[in-house]
């Protein structure tokens, strides 16, 4: 099985654009955003990330079946009951 | 029936059903004074013939898990039980020290066995479920350690399955657990505390394992499954039990004086209790339909499945019921407590006890693998008419008690205790009349065994 | 996209490792799930007094965990990925180094509590401490169950437990430590962040 | 590869799990112990009322009635007894002493259990102890 490898790998990529993420999550907080725009955009980063790691390192990108939709699923209903629960 | 010693589970069951009936005639007797409140009185007070009646039910189970336990090891292990001769002692140890409490309850005033038993040497009675005086709780002990260690020999000279050794895991955390029995602080709220290890660690935590363990044996031997899919299934369940089950305890911590965090805790963590229950109907149904033979004894099987359904019901639904701390605020103590109790006990415990007799009885008394066709068809219309009963039971039940929640807690003017008790005595009736088809449901399941005939289909066992 | 590094010739209908994992990867994460809600719930009813302590944590001690255990996972994917082309040594030494970042997460994560405790937050203090402390410990446990189950994968690989034929171990403990980094990345916007 | 489902796997799940939650449990069942003592109001503990709590456990008062919410169901809850009896051991000790020995016709009624002097103190003082208990505000009236 000859392996292609193109530099850097995918999940190379991935970790670092988490990691900016990341940062900027928190650099959001940092300066003083609040409110509504702080609580939609960080929870959005955070599905992001999640979605990010449900992908590519749990690998179920590449899995067939209820797997993938499944947590995906799983993120959004959280993502919006944690946003319910800060606006309504 | 693989080995001679298996034999030894035969009095067990027969003393269980019969301490079962003694148990529901109790039950009767209470459900009566919920409507005739003088009925009995003075000569049997309420909380004698409850005592009688939860200490029935607490012994029965006892001699059908070790029933069960007599009869699973042997064959698990391919090798005869290792004392035949210490299990038939320790049953008439267990027999007679039981009887011996009954009658002490019924005989004198509790204060008088109090003090008749030397309680003041190491006071350990009147708390609800531990009644049993002090010596009775040492008998226990003594009749706990032996049969552990007659089966515990048992397992190490012969074959170690997942099965038995999930068996093994739940009997002896039963034994260490009931030592707690033996703590009682002057310090209520402690008490209470340590209560619960007894309890609630019990009946929503290694019960679950025996439980478990018993389906699991059933269901290889009816349905010819293979060992290894139902061994892997029955540790995912059992694992789930313990996740949830063991900070599930919080949710008996809410209102006895413990630190409010036990209200998220025991919320969150009980409130996910259900799972394992749900997982092994699941499971049940799966093994069924999956089955390699129609097994004859078909009253078995029945029994198994319905003990999944029934416990899922039970324990799991009824028990979500009021778990949440901010339901279980107004629940808390009422009807619906009992309401659960009751189909969580008998959904759970009572119903793999019946169906390990109704797998194991045939046998025993000779017969190839089941009873014949007659006699199973009436053990079917023994066990619809308990569980329906038992449904019935539940449903009255929680309807006083919703009623009671609605007119002593929750309303704004909230009405005295006994008022309400008046309020809701149509619902008393009815679970009267419930607990008497459940009666008949029970007699006709000893009559069900006596029914002769030619054994059912010539499949072997 | 091109290919990526290794390539699938017929999509898999399940998940990496075994099973039995993924069983209680869905049981943690719907337990985390309805932490998470009620930890929500809770705050309606007192925000200010949940805005006010949240100033009190130490964002940045955050932030370094989020990047200290989004790394780690990295790590272990790569371990996954050395083990698929049979190094073993390899793979071993990547799941040290992930196991080795989620002990600094242990450290950091233990500091903020030292500095808790020290000024007398307990899990009786207030409302906000409560859900904050049983959060954060609930995920601290999994991250030592996570760097337990890591240990024991790697002592194995180091051992030539594993394989390209037969690496389900590695790809087990994979998932169980995707799911503690997971689950922490919605936990740090929530408690530290979110106000 | 994927797709297996080990019954050793599902075995160390058990065993982890199980470890794992214990220990959690034996934590905060340890937090609980050291946090008791500021809310149980051990300190009001007196001879009388241990005494107390021994005549309540030696006439099985946990067979009719529950206390803290635990118990039997058939008689009123009696952790908040004293304050509905309007905060009087006198009221207590009446009732009890007044009960009937052949009960009411046709009604629940309490047994007689003659009490003597000390130990009708003693239950009331543990009864009106255990009113005092900060049980987060359970029951949730006076009712009980």
């Amino acid at each position: 099985m000859t392996k292609t490898l193109s530099i850097p790998r995918p999940c190379t990529r991935i970790w670092l654009l988490m990691m900016v993420l990341t940062f900027i999550t928190w650099a959001v907080a940092q300066l003083g955003l609040s409110g509504q725009w702080l609580i939609l955009g960080v929870l959005a980063i955070a599905l992001v990330k999640g979605q990010l790691v449900v992908d590519h390192f749990m690998g179920l990108r590449r899995v067939r079946g209820f797997w993938r939709p499944l947590l995906t699923g799983y993120l959004l209903l959280l993502g919006a009951a944690l946003a319910g629960a800060f606006f309504l | 029936m693989k080995y001679q010693s298996q034999l030894v589970a035969k009095p067990y069951f027969i003393a269980a059903i019969g301490l079962f009936i003694g148990q529901i005639i109790f039950g009767l007797i209470m459900g009566l004074q919920y409507v005739i409140g003088d009925f009995l009185f003075p000569e049997i007070p309420f909380n004698v013939a409850r005592m009688v009646h939860t200490n029935l039910l607490i012994v029965w189970l006892l001699f059908g898990f070790m029933g069960s336990a007599y009869y699973m090891i042997p064959e698990e292990s391919e090798t005869e039980l290792y004392s035949p001769k210490l299990a038939l002692a320790l049953f008439w140890i267990f027999l007679v020290a039981g009887a011996l409490t009954i009658v002490g309850y019924l005989a004198v005033p509790y204060a008088r066995l109090a003090e008749m038993t030397g309680n003041d040497l190491l006071p350990t009675m009147g708390r609800e479920f531990l009644e049993q005086p002090t010596i009775t709780k040492i008998g226990i002990v003594v009749v706990c350690l032996g049969f552990l260690f007659n089966l515990g020999m048992t397992v190490l000279k012969g074959r170690k399955t997942s099965v038995s050794l999930v068996l093994m895991t739940g009997l002896v955390g039963l034994a260490l657990l009931f030592l707690f029995s033996f703590y009682n602080p002057t310090n209520l709220v402690l008490d209470k505390f340590f209560w619960w290890y007894v309890v609630h660690l019990w009946v929503e935590g290694v019960w679950e394992l025996i439980l478990g363990a018993i389906l699991a044996f059933v269901l290889i031997k009816t349905t010819g499954v293979d060992r290894e899919v139902i061994e892997k299934w029955l540790y995912v369940i059992i694992a789930m039990t313990l996740i949830t089950g063991i900070l599930g305890t919080g949710h008996h911590y809410y209102w006895i004086g413990a630190p409010e965090y036990w209200q998220l805790i025991g919320s969150v963590f009980s409130a996910l209790e259900p799972i394992p229950f749900f997982m092994m109907t699941v499971f049940a149904f799966n093994m069924v339909n999956k089955r390699r033979r129609d097994h004859p004894n078909r009253a078995a099987v029945l029994w198994a499945l319905g003990t999944a359904v029934m416990a899922f019901l039970g324990a799991g639904v009824w028990g979500f019921l009021h778990t949440l701390a901010p339901v279980n605020f107004y629940t808390h103590g009422s009807q619906i407590t009992a309401a659960h109790g009751h189909m969580a006990f008998y959904g759970a415990y009572v119903m793999i006890v019946l169906t390990m007799i109704s797998y194991t009885m045939p046998m025993m008394r000779g017969r190839a693998a089941a009873n014949s066709l007659k006699s199973q068809v009436v053990e079917m219309w023994a066990f619809w008419l308990m569980t329906v009963s038992m449904v019935f039971i539940t449903l009255f039940l929680t309807g006083a008690g919703i009623l009671q929640v609605y007119l002593q807690r929750y309303s704004d003017a909230p009405q005295a205790f006994m008022v309400v008790q008046e309020k809701v005595e149509l619902f008393y009736w009815m679970r009267e009349y419930a607990g008497l088809v459940f009666l008949t449901g029970l007699l006709l399941y000893v009559v069900s065994f006596f029914i002769g005939g030619k054994e059912h289909a010539e499949q072997r066992a | 996209m091109n290919s990526t590094a290794t390539v699938y010739d017929t999509q898999p209908k399940s998940p990496p490792g075994d099973l039995a994992i993924w069983v209680f990867i869905l049981a943690e994460l719907l337990v985390f799930a309805v932490l998470f809600v009620v930890y929500a719930m809770a705050r309606r009813n007192n925000i200010e007094l949940f805005n006010l302590h949240q100033l009190q944590l130490d964002r940045a001690a955050g932030l370094a965990n989020t990047l200290v255990l989004i790394t780690s996972s990295y790590f272990v994917v790569r371990a996954v990925a050395a083990i698929r082309e049979g190094e073993t040594q390899r793979c071993s030494r990547w799941l040290w180094a992930a196991f080795s970042l989620g002990a600094l997460f242990l450290l950091i994560k233990g500091a903020e509590y030292q500095h808790h405790f020290s000024m007398g937050v307990t899990l009786r203090s207030n409302d906000f401490y409560l859900f904050y402390l049983s959060l954060t410990f609930f995920h601290f446990m999994h991250v030592i169950m996570g760097m337990v189950i890591l240990a024991a994968v790697a002592l194995k690989a180091q051992r030539g437990g594993y394989s390209v034929s037969e690496h389900t171990g590695v790809e087990t403990g994979a998932s169980y430590w995707h799911m503690v980094d997971l689950v922490w990345l919605i936990l740090f916007p929530l408690v530290y962040v979110m106000h | 590869m994927s797709g297996t489902f080990t019954k050793s796997m599902a075995r160390n799940i058990f065993i982890g799990g199980s470890a794992f939650f214990i220990f959690l449990f034996l934590a905060l069942s340890f937090d609980t112990v050291r946090a008791l003592p500021e809310r149980d109001n051990r300190h009001n503990i007196t001879d009388q009322v241990a005494l107390g709590k021994k005549v309540w456990e030696d006439n099985n008062c946990v067979g009719c009635h529950s206390l803290m919410g635990e118990g039997a169901y058939f008689a009123p809850e009696l952790a908040n007894v004293y304050d509905r009896f309007g905060k009087s051991t006198e009221a207590i000790k009446g009732f009890i002493r007044s009960r009937p020995v052949d009960g009411i016709p046709g009604r629940r009624s309490m047994p007689q259990f003659n009490l003597s002097e000390e130990e009708l103190d003693a239950v009331a003082q543990f009864l009106k102890w255990t009113s005092e208990i900060n049980d987060a505000g359970w029951p949730p009236n006076i009712q009980g």
